[in-house]
């Protein structure tokens, strides 16, 4: 896959949303340990309304408006701090664009970088934070390192890079969403939403290496 | 999966609010396409109050719209705070023309979906403002106040707030009003027994046969300290110290309390606890101008409770007093 | 033990009455020396409704004594009649003059010791009457009606004994449109999970992981069938239709319904449950005139819910509409 | 022991209390099974009620005083059917007889027969529908048939004949209390406040044994 055009954007996507949707008790355990339990449920139903909007989307052949419309259906669906959370990780990156018939793997990292950008604008949150800042920012980081390598070994990278994130979080104390009022007796748990986004990632790669 | 009396997980919220509005139909109506509960007979001259958050926790919040009380509720999935879409669509169908003020507890999801709502609304060109419940002490520390959770004390807030929007103050002075209420809001619980997400396979956490989780939150969030299990009067009394090192109480202070049940811990425990409540507040001088038992704000069948108290000054009183009407919160003039 | 948030559990029902009633002592005063309720501001001229039974029904019974409901509740131990010596003092000290109406759940020991307070009244030249709570249709077969029990749709007792109260009505009379609205009352139940009695070592009953007792009492006592869990539309339908076997039910009927907690439930299910009742009222061409969600008889935090149908005629709908007050059943006037 | 001075009358009684308060768990299991739990919680409160009572009362040698007296706190402290079912036993045959220093056995078996009478006036219940009549009844046949024979052989008689009582009303369907609601689903599990009549006389026939 050298440039990602509307078909393989709604695959992509479908992929996420199916592996998310797969993961939602995972997400729920790993939430119910130090949040509330509900990411899994909150997550899955995002996806599944998000699916629901790529399966009625007339192909209009661009590329920004499947990501737009995919974290537009996330963002109306979900609720919690999650919904405004990752659908600004498709949406806020995608919206404004000018059409675009194919995405190079440059672009499509230049857009997870506003999307990131967006997220840390609205969240408040940094690394170190435990929260899916922290698997998403190296994430974006490889994809900028690795945005000429096209497609596959960008999202291979920063699936990888997530992956670490995400095992970063086991020894952070919270700073945001419900695990801050744990402090010290976060420290030893993942995040959810972290883990969130390294299944997106993985799924994202797998794609990618596939198609 | 645990025993609920329900039909799909996945649909809860909206066969929970097509059956609240069908209930109480005298008093609301449904805004359509979106899980939110309007009043009926709202007055229009006056600032708009619209509460709301995640669902799980009935009768809040959709229970407290009524006269004198909110005018509308904006209603999230289980425990997540609903999206700005439909926070928009219940303040605009909600709306008097003289501005909205938004009172929701302050977790990340709700401050970031009303934030967005606010922003999608000043769009519009309507006047908003917003106040976050933060009456949960054992939340965080008092020099970081802006991260403390809100818990039943909402209750108090909504009720402030409701007599401040009825005495026809501009938005800016409902939101003082408001925040002078949190000010001197602040609340601590203690949970017996977990909550059961409706889907979920497991509890939102586990207990041993003779522990209690202190200071948790309404989501069932971890709390300050996992202890064993003592008597109604132990607890409540050390509830107790922990709220007034937090917010100093003086012999002539007048308060209103609340003792709240997060779901399934019945009233007869609650009534116990006040009972030990009241002797304390009695011995430190501290007059109770008003007392609300109940669960008020649940847990999707939590055990335990919560207890609140807001100091009162002339104006808290005033509007703590003005007569409310909800199906589960009536207050009769003074 | 399971956890309870007490202090001893065989002082639980004096403690719970202390912090009763100063919870809510505009409205409450205690009977001196005995577990009872009485209300502050009684009407003297008209016949005197006591109300009562067993405690660990929270909010039932002590919680609709009020105006236009109860003017007293006398209050046994958990889940036992009180004493004749209790209900003695609790209605003495009500007596407004014009005789006492008794109002209770039919049990044998309620029975018993009511029978034996209304002889020691009648002893002192005070005229009593009585009527028996039997909503429960699944406690007995339609021959004997007379071994019904009483469970939640004593909260509708209540609202029309106390209304009739009101109007003025002789004793006997009071008596009579008591006995009408029970006439026309039916109520079935299930539970999900037992209830906890103070100090007692095991649940009142154990059910499977998918098991529902059906038909049940508010005691635990075991019900008609032990079921499979199902959806909350299928068990509603089940109710129902045991309901209208037993009280046919016509096109162009008016009914008021009550969908009850029995403790542990959350008020989300309950709404579920009402949104297929109402449903299925619809369908069979039913008016609902009034709904009460909530759980107002409760079982010590019992899973599970009860369906109340009350079949209005002109004059119950009368007394159904007259406003009333207490802690936990405001009606505003219509 | 001959007959049954103000002492003995105490001391009996106190007995009979101890015991049921000894066998509270036992009895509220028996109760949960086919009623609502509580059986053993209120008679031991009623014992308690009624011990604490006895240490107080004044000693004016009148035997059937201690009964009414013991009966009547029971009647004001319990509740429930058994606060009047059983408070019954032991006052309503007690209360307005003449003062009596010495009672013999003929006589206490007249008074417990009187208070069978009573408890069948106010309960309406009778042999077979599974209640405490289903023990006391037998056990007050037995005091009659054994009056002669002085109180041990008329309280040991009165005892077995109680606990057959018992094992009758496992067989039972049940006609008063919070069982008749279970109907055949009763059959197998004894009756709580039978249970409690045996227990008494099991502490009446050693108590007589013993003095
Ligand atoms: N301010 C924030 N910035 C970035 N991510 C956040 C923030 N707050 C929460 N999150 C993420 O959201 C996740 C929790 O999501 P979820 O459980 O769905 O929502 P909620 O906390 O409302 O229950 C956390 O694990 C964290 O990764
Ligand atoms: N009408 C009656 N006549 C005689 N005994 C009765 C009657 N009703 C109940 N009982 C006895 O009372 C016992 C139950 O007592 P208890 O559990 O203390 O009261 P409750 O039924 O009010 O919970 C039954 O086992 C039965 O022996
Ligand atoms: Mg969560
Ligand atoms: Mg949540
Ligand atoms: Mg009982
Ligand atoms: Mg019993």
């Amino acid at each position: 896959m050298q440039t990602l055009n509307w078909q393989d954007a709604v695959g992509m996507l479908q992929a996420i949303a199916k592996a998310i949707i797969t993961s939602k008790p995972l997400l729920t355990d790993v939430d119910a340990k130090i949040g509330d339990g509900d990411h899994g449920i909150g997550m899955a139903k995002g996806m599944q309304k998000a699916l629901d909007k790529l399966a009625l989307l007339p192909n209009d052949s661009n590329v920004y408006g499947v990501f737009a419309a995919f974290g537009k259906a996330m963002l109306l669906s979900m609720g919690g701090a999650s919904g405004v959370i990752f659908s600004s990780m498709f949406l806020d990156g995608a919206k404004e664009q000018p059409a675009t018939e194919a995405l190079n793997a440059p672009s499509f990292a230049t857009m997870m970088a506003k999307g990131l950008q967006s997220i840390q604008a609205r969240g408040k949150a940094s690394i170190g934070d435990k929260t899916m800042v922290d698997a998403l920012s190296p994430a974006v980081d490889a994809m900028i390192a690795f945005a000429d390598d096209g497609y596959a070994t960008m999202l291979r990278a920063a699936e990888k890079a997530a992956a670490e994130g995400v095992a970063s979080t086991k020894a952070m104390v919270a700073r945001f969403g419900r695990a801050k009022s744990l402090m010290e007796r976060a420290i030893g748990f993942q995040d959810a939403g972290a883990t969130s986004v390294h299944i997106m990632f993985a799924a994202m790669a797998d794609y990618a290496e596939s198609h | 999966m645990y025993k609920k009396i329900i039909n799909d997980p996945d649909h809860v919220v909206e066969e929970l609010l097509e059956g609240f509005i069908a209930a109480h139909a005298r008093y609301y109506e449904p805004v359509p396409g979106v899980n939110g509960v309007l009043l009926r007979q709202r007055r229009i001259s006056k600032v708009t109050l619209v509460v709301g958050g995640g669902s799980g926790h009935e009768p809040m919040f959709a229970g407290f719209v009524g006269r004198g009380l909110a005018d509308a509720a904006a209603c999230g999935n289980v425990f997540a705070s609903p999206d700005p879409g439909t926070i928009c669509e219940v303040a605009t169908a909600a709306h008097g023309g003289q501005g909205i003020l938004f009172l929701y507890g302050n977790y990340a999801g709700d401050n970031l979906n009303f934030d967005l709502a606010e922003e999608m609304l000043g769009e519009e060109g309507i006047a908003t403002a917003h106040v976050r419940v933060n009456d949960d002490c054992a939340s965080a520390p008092k020099d970081r106040m802006d991260d403390r959770r809100g818990i039943a004390g909402d209750l108090f807030a909504i009720k402030i707030a409701g007599a401040a929007c009825d005495a026809g103050l501009p938005l800016a002075q409902v939101k003082a009003v408001t925040e002078q209420a949190l000010a001197n809001l602040r609340s601590i619980g203690l949970a017996t027994a977990p909550g059961r997400i409706p889907g979920a396979a497991s509890p939102t956490f586990t207990l041993d046969a003779d522990e209690i989780e202190y200071g948790l939150g309404i989501h069932g969030e971890p709390g300050i300290q996992r202890s064993k299990l003592a008597s109604a009067d132990a607890l409540t009394t050390r509830l107790y110290a922990q709220i007034v090192a937090d917010m100093p109480l003086s012999a002539g202070d007048e308060v209103c309390v609340l003792v709240n049940g997060l779901g399934s811990t019945p009233a007869m425990e609650l009534y116990i606890v006040y009972r030990k409540l009241k002797a304390m507040l009695e011995t430190d001088g501290v007059r109770i101008h008003g007392a609300e038992i109940g669960s008020y704000c649940t847990s999707m069948e939590m055990g335990g409770f919560s207890i609140s108290l807001l100091k009162l000054d002339a104006q808290l009183k005033r509007y703590y007093d003005a007569p409310c009407y909800s199906p589960y919160y009536a207050k009769e003039g003074l």
